[in-house]
């Protein structure tokens, strides 16, 4: 009752503002690409988040700051469907003809707006759902995943590697092995410890997942997190880690050994440039070392020594044959079933739904995934 | 396993015990605030306040001592805030305090931006790194059931920095300032019945005050722990919803300091207990040990406490008698 | 503790110069005026009686003394010297201790706790000092008061000496007294009067706040007279009588000839018997009570505060469930009926518990709407019938005179009077058979409560039965045909109104009767 | 000194001029912060009037946002009538969602749309209510404080669809991902005139609570239980009935919102359906004076600032900026209810608590600090 007439009055007058505001507000037109990218996290989360925006940073340099207009959403919740879509229709009206979504669970969203804007470009992360305007993209970061087991393999004196991981799902699973086969190409004996936090980002959750490892007599850690709260739980314990996403050396440059890293910039340049030329298509992307899309960091200075040579000799052969040069037989289960023969590598179909451990991984994938 | 038991026990009460402090002194905090008779929902935006500007100004000045103050300061800041809506002004406790934790966590991840990416600087670091009681155990390591027992007490709670023995400190001097001093008393007669504390001379509006913002100073400092000592850098959000834990532990704990330090103690083992018991499938396979269920307990056993207390013939104390009633000496 | 003036002879000192001076005290809630203009001194060492009808202003006076309130004008001086209290603390630091009628104790605490809180001491030792004082009291005026007790496991009696203790532990030697005596019996006002007279012997001044003449008549010194939250004057108690104070009260002499119509035919409509409550402790608040009520009868019941009287209104009107004994209107038992079911029998009741808005009336809404409260329900379909509620409303106010600007008009903007007319109005408006009301005239100046009389005895004239629970007892005398008296829980007597004297009626009250003498003290309620 | 003085209660144009005052205050101290951190204040607020109603789609947003927060407010507006301090809706709404869901998931394939959609709005309507029922009778029959109740549900709701969302309910068609599978299409609310029909029930929902509490008998007792439980057992009212009663329409109010978001927006259940609303709604019922044509424009200017943030955003700004406004606005409005019922008396008085010497001779100097508390007069005479 009191507070509607209030409303009423304040409404009024910002809406008098507004139509004010707004006469001062249009810019001129000009020929700019507008790009917009939905991000899940602070783009400075140091993770995932950061990654793109490295990507889109080195994108827009490449191409010229002049020629892009930027429009960024951060911490826009991939599970929140009506933030979500409130962010793409307001990247929309901003006039955005390409956007970026960069988590799997914005699929459904953005397939449901790429039908109701047809004529602005989506490009999905992660995802498998394609449309005339809708194209998804990925990386094969199971590659450095595998270099960088080389290093945890040599690194550990324990032979117990502790492994932070998100969620039980293909994507992760396919992380955890291929890491889990470069440990055991150096290092027959190792064990591979895995601790599911249930999140993508969660500091506190990582850390303490990490801290359990540790205290299982883990003395190298390895992570599909995007934080570095397991690198800096190592470091408080005097035991060493491997990141994720970015260079992540500065967290904890006592225990930091390198990091398999994303590099979208190629990819965001190229599809940036493909709307400025108007030859933007469906291409269903997937990225590996040989397209640049993944590296592995430099190796810091606590990595072990001929962990670099062997590291080097190896990438020749991932560059040439790809993941199937880490997936290929004999594989064999938890139990020792053999699940790929030899001579023989899994189909791409049989990397993507994934859903067993190597020989190899301590841990359970539980049950309902 | 080739870790014993024993040791993986220890090890685990460590966790816990550095994952409950800033439960603890949050609950100590919030404690101080509802003796007073003040239901302050702000608590997660005053632990977001006290996080960011200690944080900042441990990044700036590599000052134990001056981001302490600074969360203190930023958290009193924002308890000033709703002890005049509240006290002065009578708004509804429970409609300012949530307007706290919007506008406090605002700030917050507003200042934060600028110290993203940041470590804790050095002399921070080094501090925190210290175990001012560990123990030098290698005399008795071989005595029977003594070097064990030792050995064990040492690994859970020996080695430690001085934030989580500040932390009990706090509780203890609590408890004690509760029911020893005369301030202690002031404030719980405020809480209880601020009518009867007024026309004894006590100065209920100052008292209530006071209560608020060493309150509110409480939660920054349990807020500031996660950025400086437990996450050791900043992210959005950072206290991530232990403020609401918090309002939960203080029912469970009935309001009482000592009991806090073990609620607290209990609260932060049932949120990483679920990582113990991922070596134990066994046992994880069942849906009352999967970390989801698990996350459920906190407030199940909040309910429970909060149930009990009116349950049976002779209702028990329920809390300060005069929680979130706003007083007005001359209401008539 | 008694004031001592370092320099001069203290008694000497003291005959001169008054402890305390009001003068000129206003103090205005929102549109309330509770004091104008109020002039007020006390002498060292003597009982000063602060008389007044309820809403008089004593209290407000009060707590502007006990700086509680603050006076929007107006000088206070204590012992001859200009005094601004900002909070209850600088009155208890000069020395001004309060007995709020309603005590001020924190409950889950123990009386050396509520004593020793607010000093100056460190609590350990405050709490040792306040339990050795508390004992050294207990000795020297006969107040037995347990320390470590909690004040909520104690009597009523108990929480009163916990209140005099805290004040006398301040050093308090000016003493104010709220409407002490209002719940307690007859032996604690004795022993509390007792207690004062000590007091006063050692030299500390006391006000005494009542609104009952004899216990004035019998303890005090002076007397000052409120009315209406003005001064109407001070008199020596030496020199005047209950008429003259009552004169004094009311505003002019009073003719307590009220009119009483003589009993209907129509016969019994109410019969209780055996009626028994226990409270949740298994208290008796009613014990074995019988009686018979006539249509066109008015039954008075008289009691201390209490008695029993809440309980026996709260059972009829089906809010209490009795645990033995029938209530039979019209022969048929309601006991263990819900309130609608007794509403739509026609029994109604105007029950005015101390809190005036607390029950009878909801505070924050219009008159109209409080016309519906009972009868609401009484119509078909689910929506309420505001059109019939406004016209009730407005027929109402109209025949009430009630002095509102609207019958949309919040009932707690109202006056005391006005509030009162709006229950009885919607009450009598449910053309009742049987009407209870509970101190239907509590608070009400002398004109309203005639009004009100009138309102009854105009029921009466119509058959129905009233039963009219009040406490002033020329009243009772004047107003109804018999009057049932009860204490502790018991009726201890019914005696033809038309015969009786009051001095009967209050030997009946204190559980005096001739054949089964009740213990004394069986009325003291667990609060 | 300062002293707080109760006076008339400030009404009619005064009082929106305050309250006017007050948010448009708040609204400059968010300007000077702006300023302050360095941006653009014109450029910030102007995108986010902009994104809030300048481009079609940003109303649409806003009103989609409008109608959950407006729904839900409502809700609570029942309870609070009653004084019942139901601060449980945000998981009431969750539980609406969740038992929404459920029923879709039940209902066979081939069930008519217009079936399954009533079938599940009533499944929120249940759902929701029944999580409400709990706190309702631990009040009643053990007199447990129901806003310590209700939050502490609030959390078990969260807990319980994560449980949902990874666990038992993991649609294994999502790849392994911790999501559910959304409801059938037949299930979504079909949007009219742009926006999904949940804004239809939003208004509807709107005047029937105008009316429930104004002129329903129901509505009519709860209004006098929030007063005073002791006046409706009085009248007669059967005070535990109408409790529960008021309970279950909150409940049951805050349960057809989820259903509502879950339909017409997100069309999967996880926890971030309710998305904090009812945590929103509380301050918006208050700020409402729990009317319902107050809180239909609160939930549109907290929507717009919603909404806002985003074009924000989009112009550089930190995103966190709009809950500093967002707090700034309710601390204002909060503090306004005082100002209208109270005024600060500033008297020039001694400041100390105790004796005022009485004039002194002429010689004298003025205002030297007056004696000792509670020392005894001795000038004078």
């Amino acid at each position: 009752m009191t507070l509607r007439k209030t409303a009423v009055l304040v409404l009024a007058l910002v809406l008098v503002l507004a139509s004010l505001l707004m006469t001062g507000c249009t810019n001129a037109a000009t020929t700019k690409v507008k790009v917009g990218v939905l991000y899940i996290s602070p783009v400075d989360d140091g993770g995932w988040s950061q990654a793109h925006k490295r990507g889109i940073d080195a994108a827009v340099a490449e191409i010229g700051a002049a020629k892009v207009e930027l429009m960024e959403l951060q911490s826009i919740n991939d599970t929140d469907t009506t933030a979500t879509n409130a962010a793409i229709d307001q990247l929309v009206s901003a006039g955005c003809q390409i956007i970026f979504a960069t988590s799997f669970n914005y699929m459904n969203a953005v397939a449901a707006k790429a039908k109701q804007y047809p004529n602005v470009k989506f490009e999905h992360c992660s995802g498998y759902l394609t449309d005339a305007n809708m194209d998804n993209y990925f990386g094969q970061i199971e590659q450095p995943r595998y270099l960088s087991g080389i290093v945890a393999g040599m690194k550990t004196a324990s032979g117990k590697i502790g492994y932070v991981a998100a969620f039980p799902l293909p994507e992760v699973i396919r992380g955890i092995n291929a890491f889990t086969l470069g440990v055991l190409s150096v290092n027959p004996s190792a064990k591979v410890y895995v601790r599911w936090t249930n999140t993508w980002y969660g500091p506190d959750v990582e850390k303490e997942a990490a801290v359990a490892l540790l205290n299982e007599g883990c003395d190298v850690l390895s992570q599909h997190q995007d934080s570095p709260a397991a690198l800096k739980a190592a470091e408080e314990k005097n035991a060493f880690g491997i990141g994720y996403d970015n260079p992540m050396g500065s967290a904890a440059p006592k225990a930091y050994l390198t990091a398999p890293i994303w590099n979208w910039g190629a990819y965001y340049a190229k599809k940036i440039k493909a709307v400025m030329d108007k030859t933007w298509k469906v291409e269903t992307y997937w990225g590996g070392m040989k397209e640049g899309m993944v590296a592995l960091d430099a190796l810091s200075a606590l990595a072990p020594s001929g962990a670099q040579a062997k590291i080097d000799a190896v990438t020749v052969d991932l560059k040439a044959q790809g993941n199937d040069y880490i997936f290929k037989g004999p594989l064999k289960d938890q139990t020792g079933a053999v699940k790929v023969e030899a001579g023989k590598s899994m189909t791409r179909d049989e990397q993507m739904s994934m859903s067993w451990f190597v020989e190899g991984v301590v841990g359970e994938i539980p049950s309902g995934s | 396993m080739e870790t014993g038991f024993a040791v993986m026990a220890a090890l685990f009460l460590a966790s816990a015990v550095r994952i409950s402090v800033p439960l603890l002194v949050g609950t100590l905090g919030e404690t101080v605030t509802e003796r007073a008779g003040h239901l302050n929902l702000g608590v997660e935006g005053m632990m977001m306040l006290g996080a960011s500007a200690g944080f900042l100004v441990a990044v700036r000045t590599d000052s134990v001592l001056l981001a302490l103050l600074a969360a203190i300061l930023g958290s009193g800041a924002g308890a000033l805030l709703y002890a005049v809506l509240t006290v002065t002004f009578r708004a509804n406790q429970v409609v300012t305090g949530l307007a706290l934790t919007i506008f406090g966590t605002g700030v917050a991840n507003t200042l934060g931006k600028t110290v993203v990416g940041e470590n804790p600087p050095p002399a921070v670091q080094a501090f925190f790194a210290l175990k001012p009681l560990h123990a030098d155990l290698s005399g008795i390591r071989d005595v029977p059931v003594l070097g064990p027992v030792a050995g064990f007490v040492d690994a859970a709670f020996l080695q430690h920095n001085v934030y989580v023995y500040g932390a009990v400190a706090l509780a203890l001097l609590l408890a004690w300032f509760l029911r020893r001093t005369r301030a202690g008393l002031h404030l719980r007669a405020i809480g209880e019945n601020p009518a009867a504390a007024d026309a004894s001379g006590i100065r209920v509006i100052a008292g209530k005050y006071a209560a608020i913002l060493a309150g509110g100073m409480m939660c920054g400092l349990a807020g500031l722990y996660m950025p400086l000592v437990h996450i050791q850098t900043w992210t959005d959000n950072i206290t991530g919803g232990r403020g609401w834990i918090v309002v939960a532990l203080v029912i469970f704990v009935r309001w009482d300091p000592l009991k806090a330090t073990l609620g607290a103690l209990l609260f932060g083992a049932l949120a990483i207990v679920g990582f113990l018991l991922q070596a134990y499938p066994q046992l994880s396979g069942s849906i009352l040990f999967s970390q989801y269920v698990i996350d459920m307990y906190p407030y199940l056993m909040t309910l429970l406490a909060l149930v009990l207390a009116n349950a049976g013939r002779k209702k028990g104390w329920q809390g300060p008698g005069a929680l979130s009633v706003p007083y007005f000496r001359e209401e008539r | 503790m008694p004031y001592v003036h370092p320099e001069q002879d203290p008694a000497e000192r003291r005959r001169i110069d008054p402890a305390i001076e009001m003068e000129g005290i206003s103090k205005a809630f929102g549109s309330v005026q509770a004091n104008r203009d109020v002039r007020f001194t006390v002498r060292h060492g003597e009982i000063h009686a602060l008389l007044g009808e309820n809403g008089s202003g004593k209290s407000t006076l009060m707590n502007i003394l006990s700086g509680i309130y603050q006076p929007d004008a107006g000088t206070i001086r204590l012992r001859g010297r200009e005094v601004v209290f900002r909070s209850p603390r600088d009155s208890i630091e000069l020395g001004i201790g309060m007995v709020h009628q309603h005590f001020k104790l924190v409950e889950p605490m123990t009386a050396s706790e509520n004593v020793a809180m607010g000093t100056g001491d460190g609590l350990s030792r405050s709490r040792a000092k306040a339990a050795e004082r508390i004992r050294d009291y207990a000795a020297r005026f006969g107040m037995p008061v347990d320390p470590d007790k909690k004040v909520a496991d104690m009597s009523v009696g108990e929480k009163q000496s916990v209140e005099i203790l805290k004040v006398l532990y301040r050093g308090a030697d000016i003493l104010v007294l709220d409407e002490p005596t209002a719940v307690l019996t007859p032996q604690e006002i004795e022993h509390l009067f007792a207690i004062l007279r000590r007091m006063r012997e050692e030299g500390a001044s006391i006000v005494f706040i009542s609104h009952k003449l004899h216990e004035v008549l019998d303890l005090c010194d002076r007397v000052t007279v409120l009315r209406k939250g003005e001064t109407v004057g001070t008199v020596d108690v030496a020199g005047t009588t209950a008429l003259r104070l009552i004169e004094m009260m009311v505003g002019r002499a009073v003719d307590l000839s009220i009119e009483r119509p003589p009993v209907g035919a129509d016969g019994p409509c109410l019969s209780v018997r055996g009626l028994t409550v226990r409270d949740a402790l298994g208290v008796a608040k009613l014990d074995g009570v019988s009686f018979d009520l006539a249509h066109g009868e008015i039954l008075g019941v008289a009691g201390l505060a209490g008695s029993g009287q809440k309980e026996l209104c709260e059972s009829i009107a089906g809010l209490v469930h009795p645990q033995s004994g029938a209530i039979l209107f019209h022969e048929r038992d309601i006991v263990g009926r819900s309130p609608r079911e007794i509403i739509r029998m026609g029994i109604s009741m105007s029950f005015i518990p101390e809190d005036r808005l607390g029950m009878g009336l909801v505070a924050s809404m219009d008159i109209a709407d409080n016309i519906m409260l009972k009868d609401y329900a009484l119509y078909g379909g689910f929506l309420l019938d505001r059109g019939s509620a406004r016209r009730k409303a407005q027929s109402i106010v109209d025949r009430l005179a009630i002095s509102t600007p609207s019958i949309f008009h919040p009932v707690r903007k109202l006056s005391g009077g006005n509030i009162q007319k709006v229950i009885l109005g919607r009450e009598i408006d449910l053309s009742p058979k049987l009407l209870v009301t509970a101190y239907a005239v509590r608070g009400l100046d002398i004109h309203s409560s005639y009004t009100i009389y009138h309102l009854l005895n105009e029921q009466k004239r119509k058959g129905v039965a009233i039963l009219y629970v009040g406490e002033d007892l020329d009243v009772l005398l004047e107003l109804c045909d018999r009057v049932m008296v009860l204490c502790g829980g018991r009726v201890t007597g019914i005696v033809d109104a038309r015969t009786s004297r009051k001095e009967e009626i209050g030997l009946l009250m204190t559980g005096v009767t001739g054949d089964a003498p009740v213990p004394a003290g069986a009325g003291e309620g667990k609060a | 000194m300062i002293r707080i003085v109760r006076k008339e209660d400030t009404v009619g144009l005064r009082a929106w001029a305050v309250r006017a005052g007050a948010i448009l205050a708040a609204l400059a101290a968010s300007v000077l912060l702006v300023l302050l951190m360095g941006y653009d204040p014109i450029r910030t607020f102007g995108a986010m009037l902009q994104g809030a109603f300048g481009t079609e789609y940003g109303r649409i947003n806003t009103i989609i946002m409008a109608v959950a927060l407006a729904m839900t407010a409502l809700a609570v507006s029942v309870a609070f009538s009653m004084k019942f301090w139901n601060i449980g809706a945000e998981g009431q709404i969750l539980m609406g969602a969740f038992a929404a869901t459920a029923a879709a998931r039940v209902l066979p394939e081939g069930t008519p749309p217009v079936l399954l959609v009533l079938a599940c709005l009533l499944a929120g309507l249940a759902g929701g209510a029944a999580w409400a029922l709990v706190p309702g009778l631990f009040r009643i029959y053990l007199g447990t404080n129901e806003t310590l109740f209700t939050l502490m549900m609030n959390y078990i709701a969260i807990k319980f669809v994560v449980l949902l969302r990874c666990l038992a309910w993991k649609d294994p068609a999502a790849n392994g991902f911790p999501v559910i599978a959304e409801i059938p299409a037949g299930a979504f609310l079909p949007p009219v005139l742009g926006v999904h029909a949940g804004w239809i029930l939003a208004v509807l929902l709107a005047v029937a609570t105008y009316y429930f509490l104004r002129s329903t008998k129901l509505g009519y007792e709860i209004r006098v239980v929030g007063e005073s439980e002791r006046t409706a057992r009085y009248a007669g009212m059967d005070v535990r009935r109408v409790v529960v009663t008021g309970v279950l329409v909150s409940g049951a109010m805050a349960g057809l919102t989820g259903a509502v978001k879950l339909m017409g927006v997100a069309h999967t259940l996880s926890e971030t359906v309710a998305g904090g609303d009812g945590f929103t709604a509380i301050i918006i019922a208050w700020l409402a004076n729990l009317s319902a044509p107050g809180i239909v424009v609160a939930s549109v200017l907290f929507a717009a600032l919603k909404q806002g943030t985003l074009a924000m955003e989009i112009v550089g700004s930190p995103p966190s900026l709009s809950d500093v406004i967002k707090g700034l606005i309710l601390m204002a409005a909060l503090s306004t209810e005082f100002f209208l019922r109270y005024r600060i008396a500033v008297e020039r008085r001694d400041a100390h608590a105790t004796a005022v010497h009485p004039p002194a001779g002429p010689g004298q100097a003025e205002g030297g600090p007056s004696a000792e508390a509670g020392a005894p007069a001795e000038e004078g005479g």
